[in-house]
Parts: structure tokens; C-alpha cells; sequence
């Protein structure tokens, strides 16, 4: 299925990618198995989500690795949060 | 009545207080809270570089300002976040609450910047004086502050 | 640095922000709460007459002042107060501090207006819209919110 | 002994004085002395310091009814503060 992945801060930084348009293989159906998917492309994904401290959005609401993916989501990757 | 903006421009307080207390005609109290760019010598920084999830930011903030509206007898509410490249002693955020009376008008300005803090896609990266820099890395209290409410 | 004002004139929280901050080099949060006249359609007045014990005021808010300082991490604050004649809308109080961090500017400001209604000579007259006026009796909150500090 | 007594919001609205300055007859040490030897004085200063809401300071410090009071001492009468 078709998404559009965001990267932001250190995430934006470490995989050299602010904004990427991705058509997923049958069974990526998750928060989780994207980002398994997205270690498996180079090792600056890897490196990139090797961290404990990445956080995720779908369609700009915080989600949860079981947080299932649809078609055209908006899926976001970033640092914990440190506005204010 | 609620205002809400992210922009790299900075804010008159006197202004933002105006407009706000002139869209709530039964305010009594106006409460604010400002965050300043801070630079000390134990930890000196040249700047503060603040990047965001723009249209995630603006729906993750009228979340908090919902929030707060159902919690306190608010009149209205301000919340402004720049964005960009900043420098010790500029402005970063601005929240105003207006009430009838002081008592919720501070209570929802706490709220509103604990929340900011854990609850809005803003990132900082501090830039120091050797030209190397760090993103920032949340505080322990930031989500210790934001569980008490 | 510790700024404390009794006067008729308004003030412009901008410039009052900006000066406490530049007193204040290492502050990175600045709380404020500012009083404002109110006129409700349950409880018209035309006009507030505040009237105070010159001498008096300035000592107790320069102890409320310190107070504070010795109970929170505070870099400065301010405490502007109106007196006379004001009409509904208009500043009847200011009160700033500013600190490193949030939650010390937060609770000052707190504080500061609770002692600042229960401990400094200031007393009100309302003015109504049929030409009577009433002295204002204090809240019953007013006494409690102070005696949680 | 002199003193200057000041009277303020609707203490000096019914007694109709702002300031003033007595000499005090013996016996008058406290500020509840006061207040009897003041209520003594007409009708007005009794009604005005009939309310149980009149609070004083002595030399602009709060003050109680068995606060001492000495030569030259400024004291003030008012109802409870409202500011804010």
C-alpha cells in the first residue's frame, strides 16, 4: 500500500530524509513492522531506528507500534518531544 | 475564544493580552507563561534551533487547548510557539489564559505549558559557541510535571 | 531584582516583561498574572475606585516580595499596582516573575497574588450603574488560597 | 501620649476623618484601648467601629488588639484588605 513517511530532528538527521513516498510489501501492517521494513533498506535507517527513543505518528496522532497502517497514512518518526 | 500560532516571528505580550482580554469581555484575570532561550555559563549555547511537525503541531495544540477549556472555567486561551533559529533571550513560547477569576487563569496557564511541552511536535537542537550542536533531550520533569494534571 | 509600583497610570506588560528580563540574564521562564476590572451583566459596575495606605503598601509588598524569593527559585519579580479611579476592562495589578525554570515562575506568581489580596493594604469601592457605590468584602477563597502556601 | 491615627475605605468614610493626630490619656496602651477611648469620642467613630470587620496596623506593621502602642506611634484602622 501506498504512504508518505516524515522524518523529524535526529531521525530527519541520521537517514539523511525529510519527506519519502513508499509503496509497502504485503505484510507490512504496523507501526512496528514499518520500522523493521525500514531498518532493512540501508544502514542509515538502521542506525537511525536502532535508538529506544523514537517515537511515531500516524495521520499526525501519536501511535503505538501496533498502531495498524491504511492506505495513504501519513506515517511521522521523530525524538521524544521537547518544545515549550 | 482560542489563538493559536507557530511562526519563526516573535510576539508582543502586551498585544497577544489586548486582543485576547478584548475577545473576553468578562475576564477578570489574564495568567501567562513565557519561555525564554537560555544560555549560562555552565552551559552556554550561541543558539537554539526549534524545527516542528507543521500541521501536526497546530492539531496537537487545539488537543491541549480542548483540553484545558474542559478542565478549567476558562474564557480563552493563547498559545503561540516560534519556530527557527533563535537566540538566548528571545522569546520561544507564549500561553495566555483568560477567566472570570485567578484561580483558573493560573491554573490552566500551568496546564497549558506542561502539556506544550510533552504533547506538541516541537524539537530543539541547541548550537554551541564551538560550532558543534546537540538536539535537546527531554527532562525527566517535563513528564513528571504533565502526569500531575 | 525586585521592581514594586503603586501608581494610577496603566502599565504595559511588554515593557515591564522586557525589563524584569533584562535584570534577570540567566531567566528562562517568566510567569504573569495581571487583575483586571470586571463588569458582568449579573453584576454591573461603571467603575472601580481602589484607594491604599501609602507607606504601608510598598513595605508590605516589598515583604510579600521577599517572602516569595525566599521560597522559590526566583531571579526577580515585579508588582505594579494600580490606584484610583479604573473602568471595566481596564489593569487594576501586575505581577511578574521570572526564573530559570517553569514551575519556580508559576508558583511565585501564584504566590504573589494570593499575599498580594490577603497582605497588602488595598481596598476596593465598587461603583454601580445607578450612581451607588459599595466597598468590596473580601472573598472567602481569598483567605484559603493563601493560607495553602 | 501623641500619636497619629489613620482611618481608611469606610472607617474613614464614617468617621469622617482621614488623619488624625491625639495626645492619648493615660491608661489608653493597647489598640483595644484605643478603640474604647476612640468609640467614646461620638457617635460617628462608635458606629464606624461597632463592624467586627476593623483591622489596624501599628507603624504600618498588622496589628492585634493587645498590640502595645508608644509615643509617636502611627495607627491605622481599616476593614480587611481587598486588593489584587
Amino acid at each position: 500500500m501506498p504512504i508518505t513517511i516524515l522524518y523529524f530532528a535526529w531521525l530527519r538527521e541520521r537517514t539523511g530524509t525529510g519527506i519519502e513516498q513508499l509503496v509497502l510489501p504485503q505484510g507490512v501492517s504496523t507501526v512496528a513492522d514499518l520500522i523493521v521494513f525500514l531498518r532493512g533498506r540501508d544502514a542509515a535507517h538502521d542506525a537511525a531506528f536502532a535508538s529506544p527513543l523514537v517515537r511515531a505518528a500516524v495521520n499526525q496522532v501519536f501511535a503505538r507500534p501496533q498502531t495498524p497502517l491504511s492506505p495513504g497514512d501519513e506515517v511521522a518518526f521523530f525524538p521524544p518531544v521537547t518544545g515549550g | 475564544m482560542r489563538r493559536i500560532r507557530v511562526h519563526p516571528d516573535d510576539f508582543d505580550i502586551a498585544a497577544e493580552s489586548a486582543a485576547l482580554l478584548a475577545a473576553c469581555k468578562q475576564a477578570g484575570a489574564l495568567a501567562s507563561f513565557t519561555g525564554v532561550v537560555r544560555s549560562t555559563s555552565a552551559h552556554p549555547i550561541t543558539a537554539l534551533y526549534l524545527e516542528h511537525y507543521p500541521g501536526m503541531t497546530e492539531a496537537a495544540l487545539a488537543r491541549i487547548a480542548a483540553e484545558a477549556e474542559s478542565r478549567f472555567a476558562l474564557l480563552g486561551c493563547t498559545l503561540i510557539h516560534r519556530i527557527g533559529t533563535l537566540e538566548p533571550g528571545q522569546n520561544i513560547v507564549l500561553v495566555l489564559a483568560a477567566a472570570a477569576h485567578r484561580q483558573p487563569a493560573l491554573d490552566a496557564t500551568g496546564f497549558l505549558i506542561d502539556f506544550l511541552k510533552t504533547s506538541a511536535p516541537f524539537w530543539k537542537k541547541e548550537i554551541f559557541p564551538d560550532g558543534t550542536s546537540a538536539w535537546v533531550f527531554p527532562r525527566d520533569g517535563d513528564a513528571q510535571a504533565a502526569s500531575r494534571w
